[in-house]
């Protein structure tokens, strides 16, 4: 199965930028379905993003981040190559992770 | 004691007599009900064949068939009226339309 | 037919009563009961700051104090949201070592929206995309020195996104 | 800014006719003069910016949607199309094998008018005609399926003009006049048609959203919307476009809506495809 996560890491004038969209429905638990039950809370708490081995940017999340989770951030350094690896949990506990090269 | 008997006999005879023609009452209203929905239907369907039924229409005609079936007869026919009226309004706007439309072309 | 007849009263009628509700009517999307209920999965998340209802409590929960305005933070976000389920919120800030950026919208259900972590060497810049239930302050927080700084920007919300 | 609900007052009242006596029945000449009222209406946006609909017409509206095209919510759909197109069916055969170069980058040509049936076909109409004639069971006009591939043959022809063509057909002319009675017809118990919302009304907001003009507006197809939460076809805009003015829609791909695919693609010839879009 295809990863959940898409990254698009550019390493550029001594820095990298790191944009993300994770496939996830971010269920906030406030929505009702065609029966008018609540659809439960389904949402990733964790997100982490790792460089050459260190940590890079943690993102926790509440229920108000949006379906199909976008963000981006930058760090100092990276270079072509390098690996990013990135992981999330989610309240059920289900997991995703994807290592990509720095471009 | 007895002349209360009496009048609580008259009494129940009269609730009797009572129900009995609200039942009547009941049964004459369904049948208005049903010749409303029958019309409402007939329209709705007409309407159809212009390729141009209303949602609300829907509704209505749902609405009375839910109140039909609670025995709300009167609520029941009140929306089949309603439902024809607008099925009626529809059919009245296709036809309408079918001139009316070039008004607003681009040309 | 000509088309220049009177439209029949009944349909005038039914049609300015629909029309009449459909500007009132507005949305119903925002249904947005609150009642959460989840379970901590993880003790670095700080799970009762995302459960409150209260923005200062989420600041004091999350930081224990309270943040001061500064002009050095830039909070971009549209003045009415396209939708309130997807909400471009974006962060910059000039103010030196930053150590996390928070997010909050006090008209949520739950209103800490997210919490970022800045290690050394990151930057303090962060985009991102949240729901909004309605009309919001976005406040964001930002951890400097030690010390803590807010901006807020009001979102307009038509459609809400009803948001966590 | 202006309401809706007023305009349409105005549109009650004022049904006398106002026809001009050009030329009927000439879909080159009209097509111009559709281009033409969008372009006077809107002097400030570029012609091939009217595919972006309403992000052609609002700054603030523009802004969020190119920071969203960063990384497209429609991603996903996107990705899942490639795949679902390039699935092999149970005989071995491929979507591919149905269209001309591999129904890679060819969107901007539907749809089209056949001479053997005498109908317009859609691409969405094609695509299931496709897995018909191998074997496969249709898609849902409306579903995610259906959705993801066209979204995927559309992001194949970005950028290139719609190109649809009117046959020397009576036939082919009869639909396109079809679809253009459907256009401008007022449906629905709130008495609009397609142009009171997309020719008269563009730029303002009905409730919340900014309405889109009908000039480019198929350009743009499939969209996400983030209203629904993922990729919608344009049956199914056609669909909802109906219910939402109170007229029960029409089966997806009937004769009336694949009629006014065919005008409303044919009066945006020459404006680039721009499918996948994304609306609110």
């Amino acid at each position: 199965m295809a990863s959940s996560i898409r990254i698009r890491a550019i390493a550029r004038d001594g820095r990298t930028e790191v944009q993300t969209l994770i496939q996830h429905p971010m269920d906030s638990g406030f929505i009702k379905n065609d029966k008018g039950e609540f659809i439960p809370a389904h949402y990733i708490r964790e997100l982490t993003f790792e460089h050459n081995g260190r940590l890079v940017f943690l993102a926790d999340w509440g229920t108000a981040v949006s379906k199909d989770p976008y963000v981006k951030f930058a760090f100092q350094g990276g270079n072509k190559g390098d690996e990013l690896k990135v992981g999330w949990i989610d309240n059920k506990g289900e997991t995703d992770t994807t290592t990509v090269k720095i471009q | 004691m007895r002349t209360l008997l009496r009048a609580s006999k008259r009494l129940m005879l009269l609730v009797a007599l009572l129900m009995a023609s609200a039942a009547a009452l009941a049964a004459s209203r369904e049948a208005d009900f049903k010749r409303a929905y029958a019309a409402a239907q007939a329209a709705e369907k007409q309407a159809g064949s212009l390729r141009n039924q209303w949602t609300v229409t829907e509704t209505s005609l749902a609405e009375a068939r839910r109140a039909a079936s609670r025995g709300d007869f009167e609520r029941a026919i009140a929306a089949a009226r309603e439902a024809e009226a607008l099925a009626k309004a529809s059919i009245y706007q296709a036809t309408h339309e079918e001139e009316a439309w070039k008004d607003l072309e681009i040309r | 037919m000509t088309s220049s007849d009177a439209i029949p009263s009944v349909l005038r009628r039914l049609v300015l009563a629909g029309v009449g509700s459909l500007v009132l009517t507005g949305l119903s999307i925002a249904d947005c009961p609150s009642s959460p209920a989840f379970a901590a999965a993880n003790d670095k998340y700080p799970d009762d700051a995302f459960k409150q209802k209260d923005d200062k409590e989420a600041i004091r929960l999350l930081y224990g104090r309270k943040a001061e305005p500064s002009d050095q933070i830039k909070l971009d976000a549209p003045e009415i949201a396209e939708n309130g389920a997807v909400v471009p919120i974006s962060v910059t800030t000039s103010l030196a070592e930053v150590t996390s950026i928070a997010f909050v919208i006090p008209e949520n259900p739950n209103v800490l929206a997210a919490y970022y972590r800045i290690p050394s060497g990151t930057l303090p810049n962060i985009a991102n995309r949240l729901k909004m239930a309605k009309t919001s302050n976005v406040i964001v927080i930002v951890e400097a020195g030690g010390k803590l700084y807010s901006a807020a920007r009001e979102v307009k919300v038509t459609v809400g996104g009803c948001g966590g | 800014m202006r309401y809706l609900p007023a305009a349409l007052t105005v549109l009650i009242l004022s049904t006398a006719h106002a026809v001009g006596a050009d030329e009927r029945g000439n879909p080159a000449a009209e097509a111009r003069a559709f281009r033409s009222y969008f372009v006077k209406k809107f002097p400030n946006v570029k012609l091939e910016d009217f595919v972006n609909g309403p992000y052609a017409l609002n700054q603030d509206m523009r802004r969020q949607w190119e920071e969203k095209e960063q990384f497209p919510p429609y991603e996903f759909s996107l990705e899942a199309g490639k795949e679902l197109f390039v699935k092999t069916f149970a005989n071995g055969k491929h979507y591919a094998d149905c269209f001309p170069n591999g129904g890679i980058g060819i969107r901007q040509t539907y749809p089209q008018f056949d001479k053997k049936s005498g109908k317009v076909v859609t691409l969405e109409l094609a695509l299931n005609q496709c897995r018909e004639a191998n074997g496969e069971a249709a898609l849902s006009y409306t579903g995610d399926e259906m959705a993801a591939l066209t979204a995927y043959m559309a992001f194949t022809s970005r950028g290139k003009p719609f190109d649809i063509s009117i046959p020397d057909d009576p036939r082919a002319l009869a639909a396109y006049e079809n679809g253009k009675r459907y256009f401008y017809a007022r449906r629905g118990q709130l008495n609009f048609s397609c142009a009171t919302c997309h020719v008269q009304n563009p730029g303002e907001r009905l409730r919340a959203e900014v309405l889109a003009p009908a000039l480019g507006i198929l350009n743009a197809m499939p969209i996400y919307r983030s209203e629904w939460g993922g990729m919608g076809t344009i049956s199914r805009r056609f669909v909802t476009c109906n219910g939402q003015v109170r007229a029960v829609p029409l089966e997806p791909q009937s004769e009336e809506y694949r009629d006014l695919e065919y005008f409303l693609s044919y009066v945006s010839n020459g404006l680039p495809i721009s499918g996948p879009g994304a609306r609110p």
